[in-house]
């Protein structure tokens, strides 16, 4: 076992995925010799050559439109975007094309492209560099989206998101790539070295898309988070003597709603949290699906903590951040409603 | 400061509308054998000037003329004389089934099938097509069945669509042919991308695009030539110029201006512009630009210069907007018939011959449609809706299970 | 009053904010000398010149971007995307640009553009000619979204988005252009003619945007629907015995909350019918707030009739397009439930 | 079938990395002087070789040299001087705030300094300015308060953008400098629209808009040339080739196979390519392509030739992956040296007065600070967060009120 932060731990996705077979290629902005603004791709051109990782013009539609081609020719293309702020122009090949290739070929073609990029706020990156659009590509038929928590997960959900036949987006929250961020940015972030979660197996490993993961067990109240989430919630909830259980979704699309609605169906009571902004979030298609499962278990309504709808403005991006303090009094509320 | 003129907006206006004399006075005829051949290696910046000029073979007289004669056999030339009627037959007759309400939409490509058919010839059976809505006659090029075409335009349950696709998106990795977009210009860059996979893995198989004129306008033109350029993918990138998109002619999408072989310039790619309308021309270019690409001295663009004869679409009515009398006054003619001249002029060919082709071609269409009909048409014997959540995924999600249970299926 | 139909009336309301206002400009794909594939643009360039009616490239990114400038300087753009499936590739211009002007520049510069756009299928349009894209934009902040059901609504709907200083999507469903769609393909169509919404004044009127109208008052369930769906649902509880509220949103941003609030907490019951797919559509942001502000109130779930979450299939449409059928069963459903 | 080479993958390489020696072997400097200036209404089809060429004015001893000589007047020369001269001062202290913790982020734009300060002159004061985060000369030229974009970058109570906006993303209505986007190139067919509206109002305003060399691959820059084409909007399209996006030099952007002026030809529009570090070349091409754009001869392309000396931001650190000594062996010397020499030459500078126009600057500089600091500076006084809920709408919608009294304000 190693100590990796999450950027080592997708690293070392990589290099395994490129050692174990030579059509698993990686591209995008700054991504090869300079390693890549976050360096997550560091080392793997002086490793692999300048022919499988490689920087790219400043092009996300065409990054993704030459992605796809290469997954049509057979290749298995690990595409980065800079920001996920910076995925809009690229939407079109996405939505229209990546995720419609298999369907309106009825198989006869498919993209088996994955596009890492990170998400979220909380780093002073203003109203650009801060976005969470998870929301939107679930909406989208043909993609699946992955939002790892950890280190651990990040590696063996990378892994299965470059083995997998479908397009699958693999979001990654900037916020944690040093350490569980837990939603207080006046209080030293412990690295991950120093989490459990941090301590990775250097071969390969693969955690299926799909199966979210019960990071601690209640019987109060469901929390259902992701991503840099989790880490909030589980500080909020050892805040607080309420026994919520704590789900890390992992992956929203396909979703674990078995998971889901076997625990509200427990507790009779959920909350959801997401960083992204609050209207028609994906945890608006969560409640949907909850109290449609669940109705009869619930005994309040369920909560959204979220964003605010509005950009994620630089100044105030505590004000903005759906932090601890924030859950804590959704789960109040949750908890002593009828 | 400096002296104010007051602004004024300019929009482009074409030099005829319906009730109007046709007008191609701004089209420069260029003689066909006055441009030189370069040699496939020849670099970029020393073919500036073809972007602005027109690749001609065929003269006023049908006869080859020039560096640029491919010096295609007759069999060859008879077989794209037949490739190309095919393909006219069958779209006539298509036009009807629609008519008929058999589907629901179809798309012509009259006027068009010399670029077809010759770039099917001049590229190799396994280079990858990435194609619009109008290069059927690519896939009558690559003798693909007809009935197969039409399953797929009838949605029947021989569609290899499984009923999923707009009539004519065909899709056919058999030939080669990738499924087709009905989003304009998508393709463009997914075939740079492939060329550059097919480069990397030291394959020998190269790509080639088309797109519409009206199409260069979108994003993903500029996305294709800077990525093809960059990374000098072994891929062929083809604008059939046919002066029109739907209803708006080629100076909205920038026809005014300059050309649109002329984007190439920009990128460091060579731009060739052609007359569409001459089969051995653009058999000459295609092979040319192939070459180039399989010799791994990176991409070409080429302007095929034609006219879309025929309606846009069947749900579009060409007398609105432009003048009725244009088609038959293009001063390049029509494509069947020049190579028809052709071959007659080298006396390989005569009227009883091609009036016997022309009876076996509709004939065998016509056998085609039959076999395509029995086995369905839209709406009368659809493929079964049972398939309709395949395919989303590789394998279905329990949402999509769930969905496809209230379903019914 | 005279008789129009849907496309008469945005072409009555595109006539009358020209007339009215030289800053009013209107362009897209085929909309000058032809005046759009669907005749919303007929007769505006021959009346007000080329200038201010005129066709466009074909880049649904530079229309937008065009646009926006043009707003910046002073003008009221309309602007046509020819179907809402090619809205895709404007998705950067419209999200990262037209919604974030005004607070990104604190109020210096904002871009009061319109986006006229036809959705939905039914219309044998195969995938790429039937998509329903309003869900993803409701969860982009700083945007506007319009759905109109009628040409009286379309064409006050369409004045009130001319006149408003932010940026408005308006989103056309092409089914109803030529009368109030039930659902039922097999049947003939009865025209906007003969139906009283068919009436439209031909002078300027406006309706506000964010007011919902409930098209059919009733006491056992609300029905939630907007476009086609409007008439899908009073044919659907025309042919059951079921006193239903039926709700036509009109827009979905801004939302009428209250209205919908009050329905639901008299009925105590709620069913939401959309035609875009499923999960993550606008149906989701509906039930996140409805159980929120009814949970008390609520007898069943609330249920959700969509499209499914496939692409559009050409051949399958009726399969596809969430029908009387589809919605009655939902509406037994609800009643049945305890 | 074709003969079957096996293709191979071209990945651009820079002539050197870290450790290795700076190589612009492969730039050609074209003698000052010695390209013609044609007159503004020339066609664009007998520019195209400008876009291959190098416009210089300013020779190796930094005299003014042949026909695209501005001749500017000494005292403007000298205002030059200043604003760039302030320019840097000021990138210098404001980097030093970002180290001290008092702000985020900052972007300096050293080297470039000539680009932004000409430009301004060359175009008038009501022109609209559609710039990068790399622009921020051009405020100063335009005289700008310096205290104000202090505020901004601290998002302090006077921010302009009420501390909604990353540190550099100026917005400045007042001095008809448009709001610049996170976003990149987003602002290119933005900058076309506007022009289009100036035309279409009759009005005398012109346009202008700035990219980098790296943002051209962007869709963006397609649209905006597309559109300014076909509208032969009144608009000045610029793009910095400084070399470098953030780490990838420009080959990735394909100036290896072109130049990126290169990219206008194909849309018949003239492209000029300028020695960005020469004050009075960069004024005069400006100049040449505004009054082409007033006289309502349509659009310009020019690509500014200078070096990225700093860093990208204050993210970056280029030793990373460029040679340290690039900057200085970068054989275009710096604008503000060159200036300067030029001045002197003409007997118009000296050193002492120099040293103390410097002395001036920075003092100038710091008294700014100060009173920028005083009204706060990240985090210690930031405006107040009551404000975050509004311009998303001009009107706040309920469900944002709703937002804003549960978030306690
Ligand atoms: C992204 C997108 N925008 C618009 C359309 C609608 N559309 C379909 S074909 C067409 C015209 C294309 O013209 P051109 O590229 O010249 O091709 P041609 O039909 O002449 O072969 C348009 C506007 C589309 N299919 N996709
Ligand atoms: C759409 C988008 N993609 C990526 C980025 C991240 N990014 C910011 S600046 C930059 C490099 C730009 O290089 P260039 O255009 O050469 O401008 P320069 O910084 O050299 O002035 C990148 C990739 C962004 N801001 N927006
Ligand atoms: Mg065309
Ligand atoms: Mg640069």
């Amino acid at each position: 076992m190693a100590r990796m932060n999450m950027i080592q731990a997708i690293n070392s996705a990589l290099d395994i995925m490129m050692s174990r077979d030579p059509d698993v290629l990686t591209f995008g902005e700054d991504v090869g010799y300079f390693g890549g603004v976050f360096r997550a791709t560091a080392g793997l051109q002086q490793k692999y050559g300048k022919q499988r990782c490689f920087d790219t013009p400043i092009s996300e539609s065409g990054i993704l439109g030459m992605a796809i081609g290469m997954g049509v020719y057979g290749l298995r293309p690990v595409a980065e975007i800079q920001f996920a702020d910076y995925i809009y122009p690229a939407f079109d090949q996405l939505v229209s094309e990546a995720a419609r290739l298999r369907y309106r070929s009825a198989g006869e073609f498919h993209a088996p492209i994955t596009v890492r990029s990170p998400v979220g706020g909380g780093i002073y990156g203003g109203q650009t560099h801060s976005q969470s659009p998870e929301g939107v590509f679930s909406h989208v038929c043909g993609l699946k989206t992955v939002i790892p928590s950890n280190p651990y997960d990040a590696k063996g959900l990378l892994i299965s998101a470059i083995e997998d036949d479908d397009p699958v987006l693999f979001f990654e929250p900037k916020r944690i790539y040093n350490g569980p961020f837990e939603g207080y940015h006046d209080r030293p972030l412990t690295p991950w070295s120093k989490h459990p979660l941090g301590e990775v197996p250097e071969d390969y490993y693969a955690i299926p898309l799909g199966q979210a993961k019960i990071v601690r067990p209640g019987a109060a109240v469901t929390v259902l988070a992701y991503g840099t989430m989790v880490h909030v919630a589980e500080a909020a909830v050892a805040e607080t003597e309420i026994d919520a259980e704590i789900i890390d979704l992992r992956s929203i699309i396909p979703l674990d709603i078995d998971t889901i609605v076997a625990s509200v169906k427990k507790t009779g009571r959920c909350v959801v949290i997401h960083e992204a902004t609050r209207t028609s979030g994906f945890g608006a298609e969560l409640i949907a699906e909850v109290q449609e499962y669940c109705f009869y278990h619930l005994e309040a309504p369920i909560e959204r903590v979220t964003g605010w709808d509005t950009p994620y403005p630089h100044a105030f991006e505590w004000e903005y951040f759906p932090g601890p303090k924030r859950l804590k009094e959704a789960l109040q509320r949750v908890m002593e409603a009828a | 400061m400096t002296d104010k003129t007051k602004l004024k907006l300019h929009i482009p206006e074409p030099p005829a509308r319906p009730g109007e004399e046709p007008d191609f006075s701004e089209f420069i005829i260029v003689d066909a054998g006055s441009v030189p051949r370069p040699a496939v290696d020849t670099p970029d910046d020393q073919l500036r000037d073809y972007p602005f000029t027109l690749i001609r073979v065929l003269d006023d007289a049908q006869r080859a003329v020039g560096e640029w004669d491919p010096q295609l056999d007759p069999e060859t030339l008879r077989r794209g004389l037949r490739h190309m009627m095919l393909t006219r037959a069958f779209d006539a007759r298509m036009l009807k089934t629609q008519r008929q309400g058999k589907t629901s939409f179809y798309m012509q490509c009259t006027g068009e099938e010399a670029c077809g058919v010759a770039q099917a010839y001049a590229l190799d059976d396994d280079d990858m097509l990435f194609t619009s809505y109008r290069q059927q006659s690519m896939l009558v090029a690559r003798e693909w069945p007809l009935v197969d075409l039409m399953c797929q335009i009838f949605n029947n349950p021989k569609d290899r669509t499984k009923g999923r696709q707009l009539p004519v998106l065909y899709s056919v990795a058999d030939a080669n042919f990738f499924s087709i977009s009905g989003n304009l210009c998508t393709q463009y860059p997914q075939a740079v991308g492939w060329a550059m996979a097919s480069a990397y893995k030291g394959d020998s198989r190269i790509a080639a695009a088309w797109i519409g004129e009206g199409t260069t306008a979108e994003s993903d033109f500029h996305n294709a030539l800077t990525f093809a350029s960059v990374y000098q993918a072994p891929v062929v990138l083809n604008i059939t110029n046919n002066q029109y998109a739907i209803s708006s002619f080629q100076a909205i999408a920038g026809g005014e201006q300059s050309t649109f072989a002329a984007r190439a310039i920009g990128y460091g790619i060579p731009g060739l512009r052609v007359d569409g309308n001459d089969f051995l021309a653009v058999y000459a270019v295609t092979r040319w630009a192939a070459e180039r690409a399989r010799r791994n001295l990176g991409p070409t663009l080429i302007e095929l210069y034609t006219y879309r004869v025929a309606a846009h679409s069947t749900s579009d009515d060409p007398s609105a907007y432009r003048s009725a009398a244009e088609a038959t006054s293009w001063p390049l003619g029509d494509p069947i018939e020049r190579l028809k001249q052709h071959l007659m002029g080298c006396g390989e060919w005569d009227e009883q011959r091609h009036a016997a082709l022309q009876e076996e071609l509709d004939a065998q269409v016509l056998a085609d449609l039959k076999e395509a009909e029995s086995h369905g048409t839209l709406g009368t014997a659809p493929c079964s809706p049972a398939s309709m959540f395949d395919d989303v995924f590789k394998e279905l999600p329990i949402h999509l299970r769930r969905q496809r249970q209230q379903a019914g299926y």
